[in-house]
């Protein structure tokens, strides 16, 4: 079910869309930002943390700016350092910490030598992304696929991983395709990443590499008892984007959280950091062969979703911009959007169908993520339930990729193990009692729902188009509140010092090898 | 582990969802009323999530908390199986065995009832989730005297015909109705029959407590989703446990 | 909306039911009932009971009947003995319960004279109908009726009066456009119509001449109050069929359930019985403006919903012969129909939009009533919610005249106040939301839809050809458990003692008033 | 009438719902344990109408009943407003008159809770629920930090600002982190300023019992639904009452 809209009219969308993220590319490749040195380091091998938890690719990469600055990419400093310490990344980064290393740039033939083994090093890193990707492709087809689409997607967020594991494996028993352990608050403001196993996150569990592992071993086992691979999602959003990006994918997660502009707007991180991050965490996940969702769903939480549902559109033009350049393909991109429409708008649901379809007529080859309603839950549990039973309606009717299943208790708390279930059985019947009925769904060409959508995309191309007429582009329409009503200035918000513009001299083999110059 | 609490997202939560109506106006004081509520049935913390005015005197509120009760899974008490399953092949040889002539069953929708589905399920031929029912039985003669079914009616019937059992249909709960009708119909038995010879009195229905049934005097009590076997099975074990095989 | 049906198979398939249904008809002509006789006294004018709760017009049936036989109607005995007794209808029915009185049947002038007092005195009666349903179109006109369709319509069920009364009226400010009282289990089965107000019915409250005039009037402050005339609904059902229709319609109740069968098979009342109190009944709806509910729903409460199908379509189409041979006009015809199918059962949301749009097709003209899920609603209150959702959505679709709110606790208890206010919840967002989605809905010619609705015509079709072919034709059916598979043989069931065939003398004003023969 | 019970469809029945799981098989023995926590929540007669397996190792179930608690509205303890309801116009009249210069609010979303909707519905020109808030009122000034603030740098901007009032926003309740961070911000006042100087405390969100202002150290709680002219017209009351008009 698509919808006849002209094709001109998408192709303008869509090159519009390039003209405003294409100066943003480019000021993303000429920074650099202490997470993709980190990301790069993990890459390399270098895992674990300090007694106190600070991890060791902080303490090099610090140890390395204090001492040569971030401009050139640790990747030189560290490697020309390393061989006179065994070449072991743990020692060194160790005794960086404990002020026992001073690190120079090398130049010349050393700094060639030095990058050939920081190279080296990375690439063992990447071959584990192709070895995930690989293993991946292999289980799917040995123990089989999710048996439709959408794919059922649930969210488990107990803080504990060792009671998000029991009830993620109980989800999926109960027919989810897909797991996403949400992220204890705060997570995406900590400049690193955690480690080990955690448990006492705040309405989520800590993204850790050991996390990740634990609940991809158990996933598997489900996998194996059901006979289809159940996908693992996580987020690679906040400070640490690209390392995360970078552990996800050699833990062979399957999907990840990952937006061009959530961190700016959601968590006020500054915009060229998100968007430096950005970059290196989509090649990873390009590569790694891991769906990314983006998170336009968000922007209807601050906003009105009929006012809005342009934001949405250009949002997602723009995550397909950034993301195809980044290397991902059209399967990767599970663009976000969401059915958050006020219920007591007049013809709210033929509003949603129209947006939804919107999307799909825009994005045909993308596993579109389909948003539950959250803002206009209340603790009316019943009402709430219905709700959620006509998202999943307008879910199947349309054709959506990834349905991530409403929660009866969004307004109260984090969902407990009934409230999966219960939203599970509300899932099956929809689909299975309703879940053709867009055979039977034929809106007018030029009804209400047809009139609508044609009416959102052109309020999206206006706006592409006064964005490009800003000085600054993006950054200016992103600090004039343009998404989700937040106003996000380029030169602050968090993680800015964590900024560094590169230098001649800049080496980083992860994008190197990443972008495919070797 | 025998002692449990209610588990909400984490072992040992304790958390519950509470759905009720007081008959007073929406107001902070309505809430505050929920809450006392709450509390009162050991939910605390509790919170008051939904609270919405019905008309000027009435209030809908949804609360949400932890109880403080534990949950002993050992003291328990539940009416188990305490009797072999049998198939209908085997449940006919016992009877052909040891009675030597059909098990004779009357079973009726007593009172103003006239919900005989449920009946129906475990008499009828047709039978229920996949069972068939007591009329299949070669052995079992099956007198099903339909809905609506009054006390003495039924008295006479399960006299005329020599019932071994009598099954009473008990669909209707309003204002107890259930138990009012089931106690009339034990009431009318003990006084129709000598002590010691009236039929087995089996009351069945969806909102039956199994455990009443020294309460309601009967013998046994089935609850919802019960299938032909189980009461087949039943009727054989009681019935031919008491004349002993020659 | 509407399928796309072969006008010559319906025309079709109405002949047949013509044909199954004239011998019936013929049948009915020549019966009378205590329960038409008592109707006719009650039409007259004789009400209230004694002491012991027996009403009067039973004293006077029964005493008229041991004298004289009930086959020439109560009408020339009783208004040849009025003379004699001042002609107070109540002093000669109590002096008839007392043995003080003895009937004869005049013959020739002086039945002539009876015959014209009767008439006289029924004429009163049917001048009440006439007066209520002027009334009824005065208040619509000057306080506005139901403001959309379909109407909404919502059940009370407490067993006390005093009970339903404010429920009722909290329920019609709640947004329900009729209001039914339940009536108690057990009442159908009563050959008389208890008297007064009342306070402890089973699960349903007492149809009584004065509950019918306290809740009537108690709706009729509500419709003032809303700006809206709220109807009400009772049941002219079980062995008290005519009479009770009579109370209805001089109460000025708006609507009766009033089925050709249904007291047969699910209340194992007489098939002759049923069918001559059925005509009198309907007569008198026809006459009082009164909206009849048909029980097709009932049949899917026993047989399979997808199985029975045709047999729902089947028994519509003899009820609507039935209903205009008695009178009745398209817009008075409520048929049943009822969303019943087991939701595990794949597409059956599907399966129920095409049986709800086949009746919708083949009645077009008449406010079908579509009534929810019950059989398959369990205690799991959530996925009830939901069912109900999609129910309510199946008659926005389908175009609906009549909805039967849905009740999340339908396998639990009688609706409870929050019940209902829940429900009416459920409809208001469908309706909003989703209400005109049947603009975009558009199965196709050979579609799942159009395919499933005209098999189950076709199914119709052959089931009364085959009817017909019985040698009693319907009345064989029925022993056969043709409909809700309960067999009901012609000469068995309740109340057959209360049927006598009409002499060459009888007569009965009420039936020759309406029947126009004057 | 001051004692009230819950109604389900008569007056005085008591009826109530309630859900939840149990860490424990779906069995016979299941439904047992969960009429016993009814039980011990005080309804009886309990029905478990719905019990459904979640696994091998969790049932949820739906459970109806009777609860014997009566409530006492009387006894109910809200926390009413004890303060006139002032318009933006009479609230900024009142402040020049006593306070003499702008009343100074700093709010933020403290600890790592960044939903940031609810407090800027009360302090953001746009409002809620058709009233304007904070910054809207002229003799208000407004320092909205936003989001995820930390307590350390709440205090300094509440010094260097000379705050009159603090207000903070607590969403996310899980694991009570609403009430952890809310005390660990009292007592970081207490620290910080000179006793009886420290600037008024107010903490809301949506899932907070506005009756616990003294366990959390604070001058007032506001729950879901509040309005900024409420807190406006609280936050004059407070300030402008501290010192008496020249
Ligand atoms: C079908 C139905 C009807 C049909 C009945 C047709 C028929 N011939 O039985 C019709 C449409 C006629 C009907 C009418 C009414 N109904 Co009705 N009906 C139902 C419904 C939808 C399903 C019941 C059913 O068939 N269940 C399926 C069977 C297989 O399950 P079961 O009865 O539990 O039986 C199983 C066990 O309990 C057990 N069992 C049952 N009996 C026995 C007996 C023995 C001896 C044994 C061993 C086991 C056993 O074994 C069975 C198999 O597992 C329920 C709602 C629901 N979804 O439950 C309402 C329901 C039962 N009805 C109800 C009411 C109020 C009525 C009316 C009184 C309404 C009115 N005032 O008009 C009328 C009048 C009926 C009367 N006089 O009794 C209420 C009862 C409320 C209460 N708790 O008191 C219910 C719960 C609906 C509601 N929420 O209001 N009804
Ligand atoms: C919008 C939203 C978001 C947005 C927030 C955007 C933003 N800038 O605020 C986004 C999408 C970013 C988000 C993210 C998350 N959210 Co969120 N979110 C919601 C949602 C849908 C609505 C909240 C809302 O805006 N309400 C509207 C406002 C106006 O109401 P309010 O906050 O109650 O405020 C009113 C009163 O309480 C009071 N008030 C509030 N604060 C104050 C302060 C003062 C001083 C005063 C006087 C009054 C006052 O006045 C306001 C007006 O009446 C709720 C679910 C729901 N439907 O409630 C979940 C919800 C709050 N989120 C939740 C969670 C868990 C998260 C995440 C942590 C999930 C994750 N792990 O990724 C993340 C991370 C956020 C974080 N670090 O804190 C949970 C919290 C569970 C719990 N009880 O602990 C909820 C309940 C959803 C759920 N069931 O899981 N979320
Ligand atoms: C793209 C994206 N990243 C991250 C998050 C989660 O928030 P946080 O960054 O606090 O983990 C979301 C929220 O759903 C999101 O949509
Ligand atoms: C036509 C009709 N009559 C009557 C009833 C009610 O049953 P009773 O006859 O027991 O009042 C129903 C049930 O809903 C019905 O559909």
């Amino acid at each position: 079910m698509r919808l006849d809209l002209d094709p001109r009219t998408i192709a303008q969308a869509r090159a519009l869309a390039a003209k405003v993220g294409d100066p943003i590319v480019e000021m993303a490749k000429k920074h650099t930002t202490v997470a993709v040195e980190r990301a790069t380091l993990r890459l390399a091998g270098l895992a674990g943390a300090d007694p106190d938890g600070t991890p060791w690719v902080n303490h090099l990469v610090d140890a390395v700016r204090a001492d040569v600055g971030l401009e050139h990419g640790v990747a030189l400093p560290v490697w020309q350092a390393l061989a006179a310490h065994d070449n072991d990344l743990s020692r060194l980064a160790e005794e960086a910490a404990a002020g026992q290393v001073t690190f120079h740039l090398p130049e010349g033939a050393e700094a060639e030598l030095a990058a050939k083994h920081a190279r080296e090093a990375v690439g063992v890193g990447i071959a584990r992304l192709d070895a995930s990707r690989v293993e991946r492709e292999r289980m799917i087809a040995e123990i089989g696929d999710a048996p439709r689409k959408p794919w059922i997607y649930l969210i488990v967020a107990t803080g504990d991983i060792y009671e998000d594991i029991p009830q993620a494996q109980a989800a999926a028993r109960e027919g989810a395709d897909i797991i996403a352990v949400i992220r204890s608050t705060g997570q995406s403001l900590l400049d690193y990443v955690p480690e080990g196993a955690t448990r006492e996150g705040f309405a989520g569990t800590y993204a850790t590499q050991e996390n990740f592992r634990l609940m991809r071993a158990a996933l598997d086992e489900t996998s194996r008892e059901l006979g289809r691979y159940v996908r693992l999602t996580n987020y690679a959003s906040g400070l640490c984007m690209p390392e995360i990006a970078a552990l996800a994918g050699m833990e062979r997660l399957d999907m990840m959280l990952n937006d061009s502009m959530y961190g700016i707007l959601f968590r006020d991180i500054n915009p060229v950091r998100t968007f430096v991050d950005q970059r290196l965490s989509r090649q990873i996940h390009a590569r790694a062969g891991i769906i990314i969702n983006t998170g336009e769903d968000n922007y209807l939480t601050t906003a009105d979703a009929v006012e809005a549902a342009h934001t949405v559109t250009t949002s997602q033009l723009l995550n397909e911009y950034f993301a195809k350049e980044a290397g991902l393909e059209d399967w990767q991109l599970g663009l976000g959007h969401a059915f958050e429409i006020n219920p007591d708008v007049p013809d709210s649901f033929r509003l949603e169908l129209a947006h939804a379809l919107l999307a799909k007529t825009i994005f045909p080859d993308a596993p579109l993520k389909w948003m539950p309603p959250t803002r206009h839950m209340t603790g009316d549990i019943f009402k709430g339930y219905l709700l959620d039973g006509f998202f999943n309606l307008a879910g199947a009717m349309t054709d959506q990729g990834i349905l991530l299943v409403g929660m009866m208790t969004e307004a109260v708390v984090t969902p407990w193990i009934s409230d999966r279930d219960l939203a599970l059985q509300n899932v099956r019947y929809v689909m299975d009692a309703a879940g053709r009925l867009g055979e039977d769904f034929h809106p007018a060409p030029d009804g209400f729902i047809a009139n609508r959508a044609r009416e959102v995309l052109g309020e999206s191309i206006d706006l592409l188009g006064k964005i490009i007429d800003e000085p600054n582009g993006l950054l200016d329409a992103i600090a004039d509140g343009t998404f989700g009503l937040m106003k996000r200035p380029a030169d602050a918000g968090k993680g800015l010092e964590g900024v560094a513009v590169k230098s001649e001299a800049y080496y980083n083999p992860a994008s190197t090898i990443l972008e495919g110059e070797e | 582990m025998s002692i449990i609490r209610p588990y909400g997202d984490t072992t040992g939560d304790g958390m519950v969802q509470v759905s009720f109506t007081l008959p007073i106006k929406h107001s902070k004081v309505a809430d505050g009323a929920a809450l006392q509520l709450a509390n009162k049935m050991g939910m605390e913390p509790a919170m008051v999530v939904h609270s919405k005015p019905m008309g000027d005197d009435f209030t809908f509120f949804v609360v949400y908390g932890q109880v403080n009760h534990l949950v002993d899974v050992d003291k328990v008490q539940v009416v188990e199986r305490d009797f072999p399953l049998l198939t209908p092949k085997e449940a006919n040889a016992v009877i052909k065995e040891t009675l030597r002539r059909p098990l004779v069953v009357v079973g009726a929708c007593i009172g103003t009832d006239a919900h005989t589905v449920g009946i129906d399920a475990i008499l009828n031929i047709k039978g229920f989730a996949g069972e068939k029912g007591l009329e299949y039985y070669k052995e079992i003669e099956v007198v099903n005297l339909g809905a609506q079914v009054s006390v003495p009616s039924l008295v006479e019937a399960a006299v005329t015909r020599g019932a071994d059992a009598v099954l009473v249909s008990q669909v209707v709960t309003q204002r107890d109705a259930h138990l009012l009708n089931t106690r009339e119909m034990s009431a009318a038995f003990r006084e129709a029959y000598p002590a010691g010879e009236r039929p087995l009195l089996v009351a069945g229905g969806p909102r039956f407590d199994e455990s009443m049934t020294t309460e309601l005097g009967v013998d046994r009590i089935f609850g919802r989703g019960t299938t032909p076997a189980e009461v087949a099975s039943y009727l054989v074990h009681r019935t031919t446990a008491k004349e002993p095989a020659a």
